[in-house]
C-alpha cells in the first residue's frame, strides 16, 4: 500500500476514558503505516454489551445507526475502530441492516426523526484487521526502526476482537477464533518475542467484571499467571476492557489470592508506537499505563 | 490323469540360495524322488525362469510343474500353465525367510517341501468338468413388495426373465401404504413422493417379468441353475424351474398390543406409526375416538425396540419414519405442537439433515424414557436433559413407532417340526444379537429364539427346509465383508429380511442380491464354484462301493449340498456345492474325494516327509493349516522375517472341515511327534468362510484323542487351535509353545516302525 | 438398434478400497472385463489400514485375502495401482478415460525379498500409519500388500539413497528414472469408488489436536491397536509409550456440525465402541468414557452398543466437550457440560481420541467428471436422468460403512453390467 | 415494549412460550435448532455462575417454563465471550439470545435488582443524557443504584483504582463529554422504541 488510505474512525467512548492510551497510541502509529483515520462526525455510544436490555434492540441497533449515517455522509471509504465492543456492535449492525431490509425500513424511520438516513451501506472494520489484511506485516517490519529486542511480550487476544467476526467474510477471515495469531506477529513484527500463551483468547470476564468483579477475578487471575510463566515483560492486547480489566484488578486478586502480581498490559498500539521509534509518552501514551511498561519506557525515545 | 510328467524347479532367489544348498534340491528331486525334470534357477519368476518352465510344457517333458520357490499366494499368474498342473513348494516365506540360513534342520525343511511338493503332484488330475443339464437362467423373486420389485427390474435390466411372486393379492406391500417416503436424494429435506405405483407399473409393463400374485411356494427343491419350484395359488399348483432365487419378504409391525405399558388398547387415539401412515395416506390424520383432527401429538420413539423384553435390536427406520410423519402433520396443521420423545436419536448419514429440517419446523424433540401413557393420554416421560419427570398432560393423540419383525419365515405358515430340529442344529450365530442386553439369553439355546411360522421356500434338503437365520430372526449373512455369503447357493436374500433398512437401501440392497444370483447362474452354466472358492471346477466324488450311508457328509456339509435318496445314499447337487471339502473330512471310509484334493493326496504328502530317527533328538510335528487365514498368517510371519520352529512341516488345506482324521492317525502311525489344526475364529462370531469348518475340525480333534490313546499316546500331542490372518507375529509362538509341550511328552515312540 | 450397441463392454473401476475392490470382482465375476484403479501402491484403502471391524471384531484382512485369491484367479480383471484419473470424454457405452500412472520406481520384476529397504537407512513418515511412525525410504506398503510389491518414496529420488536402493536390487526392479505414464482406456461403464478421508482435526480449533501427541483421531488409534502398526498392536500413549489408565472418546468431532461436517459419519459411534474394545482387551484396570451427542449403533449394531455398554469400566456421556486444554503434566483435559447431570466437567486423561468424520476424496486424481451429480458436501448421488453410465459405490455415495459400502459396490456392479449391455 | 409473553401453562411442554421467544427474541429462531450437545454451556468462562446455563435453559423454553427461565441466574452472566456462539454445531447465536432474555425479563418487570439491570440503567442513562458512556457518572450511578451503603462501600473498594485512573488521565472530572445533537439522538431512540412496540409479534400465536 504505497500511498495512505483514507478511514472514518470511529474512537468510542473509552477513547475518553478508560481506553484513551489506545486511541493516542493509534492515531499516532496510523500515518507511520499509510493509514489517514478521519474522525467521524458527532460519533456517540455503540450500546456496548449492555444497551439493549435498557434501551430495547432497536434502540440500541439506532445507537450505531446514527453513526453508520454519520459515515455514510462523510464518504464511501471505510469505517476503522479500535475498540472491541464497538467494532462488534457497530460492524453487527451493518452486517443486520445490509441483510435485513425490514430492520433497515425502521432504522430509517428512526434516524428519521433527526433528519438523518443509512440508505447506503459502509464496511466496519476492526483495527487489527486493517493492518493484516490492508497494511500487511512487512509494511509493519519495514516501519520498524527501534526494535524491541529482548522484550518478552504475552500477546492477549480476549474475545471480542475475533469472534464472532474474524473467520467471517465480513470481518475479512483475518484469523482464528480460538487461535488467533495477528498478535503474535504484530509482536514478533515489532522485534519484540512473543511468549508461548495458550490461554490468549480466555475471557477476562467483560462487562462482568465491571459489575461483579468478585464473579470474574478467577478469570483474570488466569490471564496473569500464565503470562508470568511463560516469562512474559508485559502484556499487550488489542481489548481496551481487556487491557483496563486485567492491569486494573491485580491488587484485588493479590488481595483475594494473596498473589503478587505486578505486570504492565499495554495496547498492541503502544508497542508498534515505540518500534517506530516515536516517542513513549506523546505517541505511545506509556504515562497513561497505572502499572509502568518500565522496559518499553528504557526502549522508547 | 493319463500320465504325469512332473518337474522340479527349484528358484535361488530371494534368499533362497543362500538360506539352502539349492544344487542337493535339485539332485534330491532327480534322484531319491525320481522326477525326470529337475532344474534349479536364479530367478525363477524372471522372464527367463518362466521361459524355462514353458519350453518344457511346450516339448511335453513336463506337464505338472512343482515350484519350489515363493508361496502360492504370490506370482499366480507367473506359474499357471496351460495344459499343465501347477505345484507350489514354499521355499521362500516357510523356509529361506523363516529359517536361519545354512543350518541343517532348515535344508531338511526345504528338502521335506519338496518331497510334498512331488508327493501332492503325483495325486493331483486337472478337474473333471461337469455341467448339469437343462439350466435356466430366470430368477425367481419372492416377495411383491418394493423391495422384490426392483429386483425384479434389476434383474430383467440385466437380460434375465424373472418370476415374481407375491402372497397377497397386490403388489407393493407396505410401501404400497405409505403416503410419502423419507427423502434420499438432495436436499435430503422433505418427504418425497411415494413412487411405489410407478414401480408396480414397470413390472407389470416389463414382458420379461411373470407376475404371480396371491402365490406362496409349497416346495422349492434343485440348485443353482435348475431349481425346481411348485407353486400353489389357491387350489391351482403349478411346476416351475429357475435357475436362482432372491428372497425379498420383507417385514411385519411388532405386535403392539404387547406395547400395553405405553397404552396402547388403553385409549382409541393412541396409535402405531403403522395406522398414522394409514390416516395420512387416505384423508388425513383424525382421532379414532372423535374424529377431530389432533393439535398435540406426541411421538413415542423404540415402542418395542432396543427393549431386551420386545426387540433387542435397533428397527433403524422408525427415527426418520417418525420425523415425515411429523412434518407430514405440521404440513397439514401448522398450529399443531408435535412432540418426539427419543432415547438416542438416529438419523445417520445425510439423513441428519432431515432431522434438522424438522428442528426448523418447530418439533420439538425431548430425550427420555416413557414411564407410562394413561388412557388421558397422558405421557409421562423422564426427561433426561430436564432431569425431571415431566408429566405430559393434554395430548391429543400419542403415536407409537413400533419397529421391524422381518419376515424370515412366513408367519401365516406353521412351522414344520424339521424346520425347528434344523434351527435348532444348524449354527446360527446367536452373538452379537439375541445376548445383547439380556443375560439370560447369552446361555439360552437357539430353539428358544427359533422364529414362529413355517419355511418360505420350504427347501426339500437334508438340512431342512429354512432359509439359515441369525439369532434375531433376521436372515444371512453375518458376513461384513460379504453380506450376501449365503449358506444355501443360488438363493440371496435382500431389503428388511437380511437387516431393518428402508425402501432406498432395500433397492439397492435388491441389486446387489440380483448380482448375486447372475453370478450363481453363470456358475451353475460353467460348473464352477462360487464365492468364496470361485472358478474351482473340482467337486465331490463318491465312491458309493464302500459307501456305508453314515449320513455324515449329508449332516455336516454347510451348504445342505448333499441329500440323501430314499434308501439313504448321498446325492450331490454339484452347483450348491462350495468345494470346501468338508465332506470329504467327514467320511469315515474315505470315499469322497475331489480330483485336485483328496485324502490319499495330504496322506500322501504326510507321509512323503522324512522322519528323523529317535536318536537324532529331531521331532516332527505336522500342522494342516487354512488357506484362508492360519497358512496366510504363516506367510506374513515370513515376510516379517519370524522365525518359524524347525520342527514343524506345514501342510495348507482348503478348510478344517476338510481334514480326515485319518491324516492324524497317519501321521502318528509314521513317527509324526504332534499334530495341530489351524483355522480361524469359530463360534458365534465365527469367520470360517465355509461356516462351521475349523469347529467341526476341533470337535474332531476331540475324537481323536481316544484313537491315540489306544495307541498309547498322550492325547495333548493332538490339538486344534483358533488363529486368526492377523497373527502373524503370535503365530509363531503358538507353535514354539506346542513343540515344547510334545518335548514334554518326549518323542513318538513309534518311530521306525 | 446394432449400431447403437456399447463399443465397449470393458467395465472401469475407480478406486481400489474394499468398495473398488468389491465392484470390480462381482463385475468380473459375471464374466465381463474389468479394470481396477488404485491412487495408491496397493489394494484396499481405508478397511486395510483397519485393525478390525465391529460388530464381530475380525480383521479386514481376512476379508481382503479371499477378495485377492478371486482376484489371483480372474484372468478378467486387471489391477492397476497408482493410478488415478486425468479425464473422462464420452458416455454410456462408449467412455475414453485417459489414466495418469504416477511413478512407482519399482517394475514388475520386484519379488518383494526386501534388499532394497535394508540397503537404505533413509526413512519417510509412514501415510499407511497416518504419520505416527516412519517407513524405509523403500517399503512395502505393508504385509498383506496386494500387489507384494514394493515402492520407492519419491523424496529418496535423485539422493544417493536412491542408487543405494537400486543398487541393492538383484533383479532390475528399480527404475529410478520412472516418469510414470499416461494411457486411455475404452469402457462402457465406470464404477466410481474413490472413498473418503478423514476430516483434518486440525480444523477442530477448540480440540487443540497439536498440542499433544495423546490426542489422537480414530484412524489413528486403529494403527495403534494393529498387530502391524507402529506400536504392534500396544495401545499406549504416543508421547511416552506409557500405558493407558484413562482414555476418553470425542463423537462427532467435525460431524453434525455446521461449522464442519454438517451431515453424521453413521460409523464413529461404532468405530469408538470398537475402539473401547480394543483398550479393554488390553487392560485390565482402565477406564473409557465416550462423549456423544445420540449413541447412533443402527439396526443389528445395537447389539454391539449394548454389549459394550455391559462393561462397567466404560462410561457413556451425553456431552460435546468444548474444548481440549493440556494441564501442566502434559495430560490432554476435557471441559465441558455433561448434559445429563449438568456437571462442569474438567478431566484429563492419558489418551483422548477424537472421532473424526468421513468426507469424500473427490480430489487429487478422484474427481468424477462434472456430468455426475453431487450434494453440497461432495457425495456423488446416482442419477436419475443422465446416461448413467457412471455408477456411484461406496462411500463416494455417502457416509457408509464397511458392510453397507459392499452392498452399494455389488448393486453398482450389477449396474455396471447393465450399462455395457448383455455379455454376447 | 413488547406484548407480554403467554403466561406459564400448567403443563410441561406448552410450545406457546417457545413460540412466543422464537418471534419476539433477537435470535430466538434459531432456537428450534439446538440439539442439546452441551458445547454452549461447557465453553462459557463462567457458566460456574450460571444455575443451568444455555443449553438447559433452551430445553426449559421448550418446556414452557417462563417463570424459571426469566429467573435464572444464566441471562445475567453472560460476558459475551460468543465462545458458544462460534461453536455452536447447530449455528445458533447463543450470546444475542441469552442477552436478549435478560432484556425481556427487565422489560416484563422479572427483575428489579439484579446489579446488571441496574447497571445497564446507569449505562443507558449516560447514553442518552451524553450520547456517550462517561465512565464516571456511569459507574457512580450504577453504585448509587445499590444504595448508599453499597456505594460507599463499592466507591471506597475501587477508590484507589479510580485515583490511579484519573493519575492517567484515564478518568477525566469536570464536565462530561457531550455529543453535539443530544436532542437528535433522543428522538432516533425514543421513534426506535415506539417502532421496537408496534412491531413485536404478542404472545401466543
Amino acid at each position: 500500500m504505497s500511498e495512505s488510505k483514507k478511514f472514518t474512525y470511529y474512537p468510542g467512548c473509552s477513547s475518553l476514558g478508560s481506553g484513551a492510551h489506545l486511541d493516542r497510541s493509534l492515531r499516532a502509529i496510523a500515518p507511520k503505516l499509510g493509514i489517514e483515520l478521519e474522525e467521524l462526525e458527532d460519533w456517540n455510544c455503540c450500546g456496548a454489551s449492555v444497551g439493549h436490555i435498557e434501551g430495547g434492540q432497536l434502540a440500541n441497533t439506532a445507537l450505531s445507526g446514527r453513526n453508520l449515517a454519520h459515515a455514510q455522509e462523510q464518504g464511501p471509504q471505510d469505517i476503522v475502530t479500535g475498540c472491541a465492543a464497538c467494532y462488534l456492535n457497530t460492524h453487527g449492525a451493518a452486517e443486520k441492516i445490509k441483510s435485513d431490509v425490514k430492520l433497515r425500513e425502521n432504522i430509517n424511520e428512526a434516524l428519521g426523526a433527526a433528519d438523518m438516513k443509512y440508505d447506503e451501506d459502509r464496511r466496519v472494520r476492526h483495527a487489527c484487521e486493517v493492518i493484516v489484511n490492508e497494511v500487511g506485516l512487512d509494511k509493519v517490519r519495514e516501519t520498524v526502526s527501534n526494535p524491541l529486542t529482548g522484550i518478552k511480550v504475552a500477546g492477549y487476544v480476549g474475545c471480542q476482537t475475533v469472534r464472532p467476526f474474524a473467520e467471517t467474510e465480513g470481518g475479512g477471515e483475518y484469523d482464528t477464533f480460538d487461535d488467533p495469531e495477528f498478535l503474535d506477529d504484530f509482536i514478533e513484527a515489532c522485534g519484540a518475542e512473543a511468549v508461548e500463551y495458550d490461554v490468549k483468547t480466555a475471557c477476562c470476564g467483560g462487562s462482568v467484571s465491571v459489575m461483579k468483579p468478585e464473579k470474574t477475578l478467577h478469570l483474570i487471575k488466569k490471564i496473569l499467571e500464565k503470562a508470568v510463566e511463560a516469562g512474559a515483560d508485559v502484556i499487550a492486547t488489542p481489548c481496551p476492557l481487556c487491557q483496563t480489566n486485567v492491569e486494573m484488578y491485580q491488587p484485588a486478586i493479590n488481595k483475594q489470592f494473596g498473589t503478587d502480581f505486578n505486570i504492565p498490559v499495554v495496547f498492541y498500539s503502544q508497542l508498534m508506537a515505540v518500534a517506530f521509534g516515536m516517542d513513549g509518552k506523546k505517541d505511545a501514551a506509556l504515562d497513561q499505563n497505572i502499572i509502568k511498561a518500565k522496559k518499553l519506557e528504557e526502549k522508547a525515545k | 490323469m493319463a500320465d504325469r510328467k512332473p518337474g522340479v524347479y527349484v528358484c535361488k532367489g530371494c534368499g533362497i540360495g543362500e538360506a539352502v544348498d539349492c544344487g542337493a534340491l535339485e539332485s534330491l528331486a532327480s534322484g531319491d524322488l525320481k522326477v525326470p525334470v529337475s532344474r534349479q534357477h536364479e530367478f525363477l519368476c524372471s522372464e527367463d525362469g518362466v521361459a524355462t518352465i514353458e519350453k518344457d510344457i511346450a516339448d511335453g517333458t513336463v506337464n505338472q510343474p512343482v515350484i519350489a520357490a515363493c508361496s502360492q499366494r504370490v506370482m499366480a499368474d507367473r506359474f499357471e500353465f496351460d495344459g499343465a498342473t501347477t505345484v507350489r513348494a514354499n521355499l521362500r516365506e516357510w523356509v529361506a525367510w523363516a529359517r536361519p540360513a545354512g543350518e541343517e534342520d532348515t535344508q531338511m525343511a526345504a528338502a521335506d517341501q519338496i518331497r510334498m511338493g512331488v508327493a501332492q503332484a503325483s495325486r493331483m488330475a486337472p478337474p473333471e468338468v461337469r455341467i448339469e443339464e437343462g439350466l435356466s437362467t430366470r430368477i425367481m423373486v419372492v416377495g411383491g413388495g418394493s423391495t422384490g420389485l426392483n429386483a425384479a427390474l434389476e434383474a430383467s435390466a440385466a437380460g434375465h426373465e424373472v418370476l415374481l411372486v407375491e402372497k397377497t393379492r397386490d403388489l407393493g406391500g407396505w410401501s404400497a401404504k405409505w403416503s410419502k417416503r423419507m427423502p434420499h436424494r438432495p436436499p435430503y429435506r422433505d418427504p418425497q413422493d411415494n413412487d411405489v405405483a410407478a414401480l408396480i407399473d414397470r413390472v407389470q409393463g416389463d414382458k420379461a417379468i411373470v407376475v404371480q400374485t396371491e402365490t406362496t411356494v409349497a416346495e422349492t427343491s434343485g440348485m443353482p441353475g435348475k431349481f425346481e419350484v411348485s407353486l400353489v395359488n389357491g387350489a391351482a399348483a403349478t411346476k416351475e424351474t429357475v435357475g436362482a432365487i432372491v428372497v425379498a419378504t420383507g417385514w411385519r409391525p411388532y405386535d403392539a398390543t404387547k406395547l400395553g405399558h405405553l397404552g396402547y388398547g388403553a385409549s382409541p387415539d393412541v396409535v402405531t406409526g403403522i395406522e398414522l401412515e394409514g390416516m395420512l395416506a387416505n384423508g388425513g390424520v383424525k382421532r379414532k375416538s372423535d374424529g377431530a383432527a389432533p393439535n398435540n401429538i406426541a411421538f413415542v420413539l423404540c415402542a418395542g425396540s432396543r427393549d431386551p423384553d420386545h426387540l433387542p435390536y435397533c428397527s433403524s427406520v422408525c427415527c426418520g419414519a417418525s420425523i415425515k410423519q411429523a412434518l407430514q402433520i405440521r404440513a397439514a396443521n401448522p398450529d399443531a405442537m408435535v412432540y418426539i420423545i427419543f432415547q438416542e436419536l438416529r438419523t445417520p448419514g445425510t439423513a441428519e439433515e432431515f432431522y434438522r429440517q424438522a428442528q426448523e419446523e418447530g418439533i420439538v424433540f425431548m430425550k427420555g424414557k416413557v414411564n407410562s401413557v394413561g388412557s388421558d393420554l397422558t405421557v409421562t416421560v423422564d426427561d433426561a436433559l430436564l432431569g425431571q419427570e415431566v408429566p405430559m398432560a393434554g395430548l391429543d393423540m400419542v403415536v407409537l413407532a413400533t419397529g421391524m419383525v422381518p419376515n424370515a419365515t412366513d408367519p401365516d405358515k406353521t412351522a414344520s417340526e424339521n424346520g425347528a430340529e434344523q434351527l435348532a442344529n444348524d449354527i446360527n450365530p446367536v452373538a452379537p444379537i439375541a445376548r445383547a442386553g439380556d443375560a439370560e439369553a447369552e446361555n439360552a439355546a437357539w430353539s428358544a429364539a427359533t422364529p414362529e411360522g413355517g419355511s418360505i421356500l420350504n427347501l426339500q434338503y437334508r438340512q431342512g427346509p429354512h432359509l439359515p437365520m441369525l439369532a434375531d430372526g433376521f436372515a444371512d449373512s453375518h458376513f461384513i465383508c460379504f453380506p450376501y455369503e449365503t449358506r444355501r447357493t443360488g438363493i440371496y436374500t435382500c431389503g428388511p429380511v437380511r437387516r431393518p433398512m428402508d425402501i432406498a437401501e432395500s433397492a439397492e440392497d435388491a441389486a446387489g442380491a440380483v448380482l448375486k444370483a447372475i453370478q450363481a447362474i453363470r456358475g451353475a452354466q460353467a460348473g464352477m464354484a462360487v464365492h468364496p472358492r470361485v472358478g474351482d471346477l473340482s467337486f465331490p466324488k463318491f465312491g458309493l462301493d464302500i459307501c456305508t450311508r453314515c449320513r455324515r457328509c449329508t449332516v455336516e456339509c454347510p451348504f445342505g449340498a448333499i441329500d440323501e435318496d430314499e434308501d439313504g445314499w448321498p446325492v450331490l447337487s454339484a452347483s450348491r456345492c462350495r468345494r470346501c471339502g468338508t465332506c470329504m473330512g467327514a467320511c469315515p471310509v474315505r470315499t469322497i474325494s475331489f480330483d485336485n484334493y483328496n485324502v490319499q493326496m495330504v496322506s500322501d504328502m504326510i507321509g512323503a516327509v522324512e522322519i528323523p530317527d529317535e536318536f537324532s533328538e529331531k521331532y516332527r510335528i505336522l500342522i494342516l493349516a487354512c488357506e484362508n487365514d492360519a497358512a496366510p498368517a504363516l506367510d506374513m510371519a515370513g515376510i516379517n522375517r519370524h522365525t518359524l520352529n524347525a520342527e514343524v512341516r506345514v501342510i495348507p488345506v482348503r478348510c478344517l472341515g476338510s481334514v480326515s482324521m485319518l491324516w492324524i492317525s497317519d501321521a502318528f502311525q509314521r513317527g509324526y511327534d504332534g499334530a495341530m489344526l489351524m483355522g480361524c475364529r469359530s463360534g458365534d462370531d465365527y469367520q470360517c468362510h465355509f461356516i462351521k469348518g475349523s469347529l467341526i475340525g476341533q470337535e474332531r480333534m476331540k475324537n481323536i484323542g481316544e484313537t491315540l490313546q489306544s495307541l498309547m499316546l498322550e492325547d495333548g500331542r493332538a490339538r486344534a487351535v483358533e488363529v486368526s490372518i492377523a497373527d502373524s507375529a503370535k503365530v509363531g509362538k503358538v507353535i514354539d509353545e506346542f513343540v515344547e509341550e510334545i518335548r514334554g511328552y518326549g518323542m513318538n515312540p513309534f518311530k521306525g516302525f | 438398434m446394432a449400431n447403437q450397441g456399447p463399443t465397449s463392454q470393458t467395465i472401469l473401476v475407480v478406486g481400489g478400497g474394499i468398495a473398488g475392490v468389491t465392484a470390480a470382482v462381482e463385475a468380473a465375476e459375471t464374466g465381463y472385463d474389468v479394470i481396477l484403479l488404485e491412487r495408491g501402491p496397493a489394494l484396499g484403502g481405508r478397511v486395510a489400514q483397519l485393525n478390525r471391524y465391529f460388530p464381530k471384531l475380525c480383521h479386514p484382512t481376512c476379508g481382503l485375502e479371499i477378495n485377492f485369491q478371486r482376484i489371483r484367479k480372474l484372468k478378467n480383471l486387471r489391477v492397476v495401482t497408482m493410478a488415478s484419473v486425468a479425464d473422462v470424454k464420452g458416455d454410456k457405452g462408449n467412455y475414453t478415460v485417459s489414466v495418469n500412472v504416477a511413478a512407482r520406481y519399482v517394475n514388475a520384476n520386484c519379488t518383494a525379498c526386501g534388499a532394497c529397504a535394508e540397503a537404505t537407512d533413509m526413512e519417510v513418515d509412514s501415510a499407511f500409519n497416518y504419520g505416527l511412525s516412519k517407513t524405509k525410504a523403500a517399503y512395502l506398503p505393508h504385509e498383506h500388500a496386494f500387489p507384494m510389491r514394493y515402492v520407492v518414496a519419491p523424496e529418496a529420488i535423485g539422493t544417493p539413497e536412491a542408487d543405494k536402493i537400486k543398487a541393492a536390487c538383484k533383479y532390475d526392479a528399480v527404475n529410478l528414472d520412472d516418469q510414470g505414464e499416461t494411457f486411455d482406456v475404452a469402457c462402457g461403464a465406470i464404477v466410481w469408488a474413490t472413498g473418503w478421508e478423514p476430516y483434518d482435526p486440525v480444523k477442530l480449533e477448540s480440540y487443540n489436536y497439536n498440542l499433544s501427541p495423546d490426542i489422537i483421531t480414530n484412524v489413528q488409534m486403529e494403527r495403534l491397536a494393529n498387530h502391524d502398526g507402529p506400536t504392534e498392536g500396544r495401545i499406549v500413549r504416543p508421547s511416552n509409550g506409557e500405558p493407558v489408565r484413562t482414555v476418553a472418546m470425542i463423537q462427532c468431532a467435525g460431524s453434525r456440525d455446521h461449522n464442519h461436517l454438517p451431515y453424521c459419519s453413521r460409523i464413529c459411534c461404532l468405530g469408538s465402541l470398537k475402539h473401547a474394545a480394543y483398550v479393554r482387551e488390553q487392560y485390565a484396570d482402565v477406564q473409557v468414557d465416550i462423549y456423544y451427542i445420540d449413541l447412533r449403533a443402527h439396526d443389528k449394531l445395537e447389539a454391539f452398543y449394548q454389549r459394550v455398554a455391559a462393561d462397567p469400566q466404560v462410561n457413556f456421556i451425553k456431552s460435546k466437550p468444548a474444548s481440549v486444554s493440556v494441564d501442566g503434566d502434559g495430560n490432554p483435559v476435557l471441559h465441558g457440560e455433561d448434559t445429563i447431570t449438568r456437571e462442569l466437567y474438567e478431566r484429563p486423561y492419558d489418551l483422548v481420541v477424537l472421532a473424526t468424520g468421513m468426507k469424500p476424496a473427490a480430489s487429487n486424481g478422484y474427481a468424477p467428471p462434472m456430468s455426475v451429480e453431487r450434494d453440497e458436501y461432495g457425495f456423488l448421488v446416482p442419477s436419475l436422468e443422465g446416461d448413467g453410465g457412471i455408477i456411484p459405490a461406496g462411500v463416494a455415495a455417502g457416509p457408509l460403512d464397511v458392510s453397507m459400502s459392499v452392498q452399494s459396490a455389488t448393486a453398482a456392479a450389477l449396474k455396471a453390467i447393465q450399462a455395457v449391455g448383455q455379455k454376447s | 415494549m413488547t406484548l407480554a409473553p403467554p403466561e406459564q401453562a400448567a403443563r410441561k411442554y406448552d410450545l406457546n412460550f417457545a413460540r412466543w421467544v422464537r418471534d419476539n427474541v433477537n435470535g430466538g429462531e434459531k432456537m428450534s435448532m439446538c440439539m442439546q450437545c452441551g458445547m454452549c454451556s461447557g465453553s462459557c468462562p463462567i457458566g460456574t455462575e450460571m444455575d443451568h446455563g444455555p443449553r438447559k435453559l433452551f430445553m426449559m423454553i421448550r418446556a414452557g417454563m417462563k417463570d424459571e427461565v426469566f429467573n435464572s441466574s444464566t441471562i445475567w452472566n453472560c460476558t459475551s465471550c460468543y465462545n458458544c456462539t462460534v461453536r455452536c454445531p447447530r449455528g445458533i447465536p447463543v450470546t444475542y439470545i441469552i442477552q436478549d432474555l435478560a432484556a425481556k425479563s427487565v422489560e416484563l418487570g422479572y427483575v428489579k435488582k439484579v446489579q446488571n439491570a441496574r447497571f445497564a440503567k446507569a449505562f443507558w442513562w449516560s447514553a442518552r443524557t451524553f450520547g456517550r458512556t462517561d465512565e464516571r457518572l456511569m459507574t457512580a450511578k450504577y453504585y448509587w443504584s445499590g444504595g448508599l451503603v453499597d456505594f460507599v462501600k463499592r466507591s471506597l473498594g475501587n477508590l484507589t483504582i479510580a485515583l490511579s485512573m484519573v493519575r492517567t488521565k484515564r478518568m477525566h472530572i469536570g464536565a462530561p463529554h457531550k455529543i453535539k445533537d443530544v436532542k437528535g439522538l433522543r428522538a432516533i431512540l425514543a421513534k426506535a422504541a415506539e417502532i421496537d412496540v408496534r412491531e413485536s409479534k404478542g404472545g401466543a400465536s
